[in-house]
């Protein structure tokens, strides 16, 4: 395990030391060690928008707080969700009055502890409403879409319902926004290698050199099938063919596409990717109104990509086109 | 005695410590065959964490289940955290205020500790979880209890039955959790949560005979 | 070779192809395939800031063009210095007639290929002035700075000669400024994997597993030594005892601190490292006035990080804190 | 003949390219040991993007030099391409206006193109650089010719004193490019740059040899 560490049980704590250090400007503790806020939060009059998840993924999740984006953040270990307790103090940084949207992805863990988060809330009067992201096809048949988790088009729920909160809306409005963002979208990944969580000290699962895991989920879960390993214009097609039938996305569309490594992957090999992946949409009448090509949501240092595709409308359009400053996006 | 003093019982949640620190590397290996290969760690974090919160006004065995649920449910996050830190919480509820505890207070306690993790988890005997550890468990201990068997004979009955519980998580194939999208590949497997389940109810079953020996 | 590509021998033209497609709003493409410019170059009334490098670094070199940033960039191989043909063409795509500054890296081929574009620019009537970054301390001892490479300490000097001709700068000033800059800079870097350049398919090196290469080059070159691998605060001290000294860097000093992961080192380890440096820089007396932390300027999927400190005075945070709309660095 | 026509010496060109495909793998298999391991790659990939641009019209020796020293300087950048880039335009440059090319005119084709490949490169004798092999190269055939050894005879010993010159790097301590960061660490095994150039030359002294025979 070649990893610039300490003490492996402690990554998350010494990570969130240097990162607020550096993001002080932006980013300021509370006084849960597990939860950070937008220095300016809870903003006056605006409803809280707020997630949580387990470290490993940056920027995802803490990468996303900020203007216009997330209010707070509820931080886990590598790979596993953050405690009630965590989630209940980001509510709490977060609330202005106006309630709280609580915008997270579907993991068991993660909706047993903001579960018991926002019944703690509600006893101490505030208001929360919640939207799981579901977008990883892979996971689940969709005919069991409950089952299925969220992964990188969380990132297009926070923006959408972060653009909503910014905009004035009403928890109802913003919470209805960021459940239409997911409903919306799609994601599917490929694995190319695995990752080692820090305290765990070897990797907890294998890909073979030569073959790829199709539909892998950002803890390295299992996918649809394992295959040989493809070139970048097969993989495209692989992962739209995924994707497009089970929206559906149809011509005259206009979809919003993030294409996120998974850490390990050159970027340069993204952009490889997704020259096939747009050409492809066009080639079926689908235009991209917006892409977004890079290390916006990863699983340490796997090699591979999601791709996520979000049909757009003109509220989304608007939402999505806002103004935006976070570590993880920055939009002006 | 049938019974036990609640102030006597502290010892069975440091037993229960003991338990998981000495499986740690086992748990995560387990669980590193179908899910993320954390399950040790996981645990290992809570109940030691537990373990330094266990201050000598602590002297309850009620007291230290619910120090242990806490911990769990605010410290530990994950599934484990709020799985488990309901399961203890639920118990201790069931025997906070008594000064004793007998077969009944016992059958109670892990009544309400099975029901807030089926309550909060959703999942179901066969989905190849620590339900299918604790399900049987409890059967058996009320059933024991049914036929008249005394607190250490139930006790017997239950950890037998966790036992072939967790066993039979083997021939499973996973319908709930990460290790759920690996379907048919999921079978051949023990889960690893249907493994710390069974250590936790041995050591408990275990710790509570040796009491009522003593 | 786990990678996402299509022919090994076209990575860079495909990259190319999707990086201009993703980033249309902020760069385009010139008649030379392997010269892309900022949108809005030339900028009229304004030097033009240019460099150039080998691919394989994303974001560098390409992703710093941009508003306030670099006019123009020539794109090589992988790991291979620009033709003196993209030099020649990112000189004319960034001319306004004011004159172009060329701010690259202090390579074999680089300063070849720069050196015969100069000469046919010269011809031309294009002003070309040069300043190379020779930043990496471990690359050769100060006695023979000359030899020394430009590492990360380039983005450095591209902010800083990118807001000099923002501000209006003439030719002699942006010259004077990026010189400035570099002189005032100090890298490390520290090896933990190596990387493989698609069309060689095997990695070149090789850094034993539990060892680390301290002042590894950008694209593997050895460093001073290997050691066995140290944890993270162990690994900030042996970074600054090699950076501190040679400038030197002394109590009361103001600095800029830019940690750059090389390509799969999961960010959550920059932000443990980092820590430490800041904490070591705090106790000599050293202020840093901005920090940036992430994958600045990689080494394909090499994992470790590369240490950079810029001594600032007035002028240089003036332009340091300036704006700057660029895919690898955005500052409003 | 101790001469050759320039419109019949097109094949030298092409039996440089083929030369350097046929080694690819080798060349880069050689840089790997000191370099970056992309020596045979960038060669290849030059020699082979030239082959493509030698049409039909391009019918003399010095035409095809120049071709190759162009798409070189132009297309492939790293060292490679403005060192060997300027090495063939150099040599073209010098035979451009011949009709026919004798050993003096050779003399002058490789004394332009060392003096521009060091010029532009600064490397000297002793580095492990390709100018190990080149600067013997060039020193032998001159003495060869001051010798009054006819045109094949010098270029038999400027392709011995190039293998040579080849081989001494074997035993040096790189001083320029990537590879002198490995300071001690860079002695026993061979410059990458010196076995392509060392091929180079050969395959012209072969070529020519077999012109100037036939
Ligand atoms: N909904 C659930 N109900 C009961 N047990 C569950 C549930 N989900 C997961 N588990 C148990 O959790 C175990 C995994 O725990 P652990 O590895 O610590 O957490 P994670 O899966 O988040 O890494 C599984 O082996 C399974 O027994
Ligand atoms: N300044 C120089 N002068 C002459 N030859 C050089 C010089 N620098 C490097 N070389 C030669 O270049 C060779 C490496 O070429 P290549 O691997 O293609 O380029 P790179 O080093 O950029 O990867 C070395 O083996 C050496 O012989
Ligand atoms: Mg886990
Ligand atoms: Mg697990
Ligand atoms: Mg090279
Ligand atoms: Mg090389």
């Amino acid at each position: 395990m070649q990893r610039i560490i300490n003490d492996p049980d402690k990554v998350v704590e010494d990570m969130l030391e240097g990162f607020l250090k550096v993001h002080k400007d932006l980013v300021v503790k509370t006084d849960n060690p597990r939860t950070i806020k937008y220095k300016n939060a809870p903003v006056e009059g605006k409803v809280g928008v707020v997630t949580g998840g387990g470290s490993g993924h940056k920027p995802a999740f803490i990468g996303y707080t900020g203007r216009n984006m997330l209010d707070a953040v509820a931080v886990g270990e590598v790979f596993s969700s953050p405690t009630a307790k965590a989630f209940y103090d980001a509510f709490r940084a977060a609330d202005s009055g106006k309630g709280v949207a609580c915008l997270y992805g579907n993991y068991a863990g993660d909706n047993m502890n903001v579960k018991m988060a926002v019944d703690i809330a509600e006893e101490d009067g505030i208001e929360v409403k919640t939207v799981v992201a579901n977008d990883d096809v892979a996971s689940a048949p969709i005919t069991e879409r409950e089952k299925r988790r969220g992964v990188a088009g969380e990132i297009f729920m926070w923006k959408i319902g972060g653009a909503k909160a910014a905009k004035g809306g009403s928890l109802d409005e913003v919470i209805a926004a960021a459940q239409k963002a997911i409903d919306n979208t799609r994601s599917v990944g490929i694995g190319l290698t695995s990752c080692t969580i820090p305290a765990v000290g070897k990797p907890n699962f294998k890909i073979e050199n030569g073959t790829m895991e199709v539909g892998i989920g950002h803890h390295g879960e299992p996918g649809i099938k394992v295959t040989e390993l493809k070139t970048a214009d097969e993989i495209a097609q692989i992962m739209l063919e995924i994707i497009l039938p089970d929206y559906p996305f149809v011509a005259g569309d206009e979809v919003a596409v993030l294409l996120s490594g998974l850490g390990a992957t050159p970027v340069m090999e993204l952009y490889i990717l997704y020259s096939k992946v747009e050409a492809l949409l066009q080639e079926r009448g689908i235009k991209v109104h917006r892409s977004y090509v890079g290390n916006y949501f990863t699983s340490l240092e796997m090699m591979g990509a999601t791709l996520t595709i979000m049909k757009l409308d003109n509220e989304l359009k608007d939402l999505l086109d806002m103004e935006a400053d976070s570590i993880g996006l920055k939009q002006f | 005695m049938d019974y036990f003093y609640n102030n006597k019982g502290v010892g069975i949640v440091l037993g229960l410590i003991k338990t998981i620190q000495d499986n740690k590397d086992y748990l995560s290996e387990i669980d590193g065959a179908l899910g993320d290969g954390d399950h040790g760690i996981n645990m290992n974090k809570g109940f030691t964490l537990c373990k330094e919160r266990l201050t000598a006004d602590v002297t309850d065995f009620s007291k230290a289940l619910k120090t242990l649920g806490r911990v769990l449910l605010m410290e530990i996050g994950g599934s484990m955290g709020p799985l488990y830190g309901t399961f203890f919480i639920e118990m201790s509820k069931k025997c906070a205020d008594k000064e004793t505890i007998d077969k009944n207070t016992f059958k109670e306690m892990i009544e309400a500790a099975l029901n807030g993790i089926s309550t909060l988890g959703k999942a179901k005997v066969g989905d190849k979880t620590l339900i299918d550890t604790l399900v049987p468990a409890v059967e058996a201990y009320n059933k024991a209890l049914a036929e008249g068997k005394d607190f250490s004979g139930a006790l017997i009955e239950m950890k037998a039955a966790a036992e072939k519980g967790k066993d039979s998580t083997k021939d499973m194939v996973a319908k709930i959790g990460r290790a759920s999208r690996l379907g048919e590949r999921s079978r051949g497997v023990l889960d690893a949560g249907s493994i710390s389940c069974y250590l936790i109810i041995a050591s408990i079953s275990d710790s509570i005979k040796a009491l009522l020996e003593s």
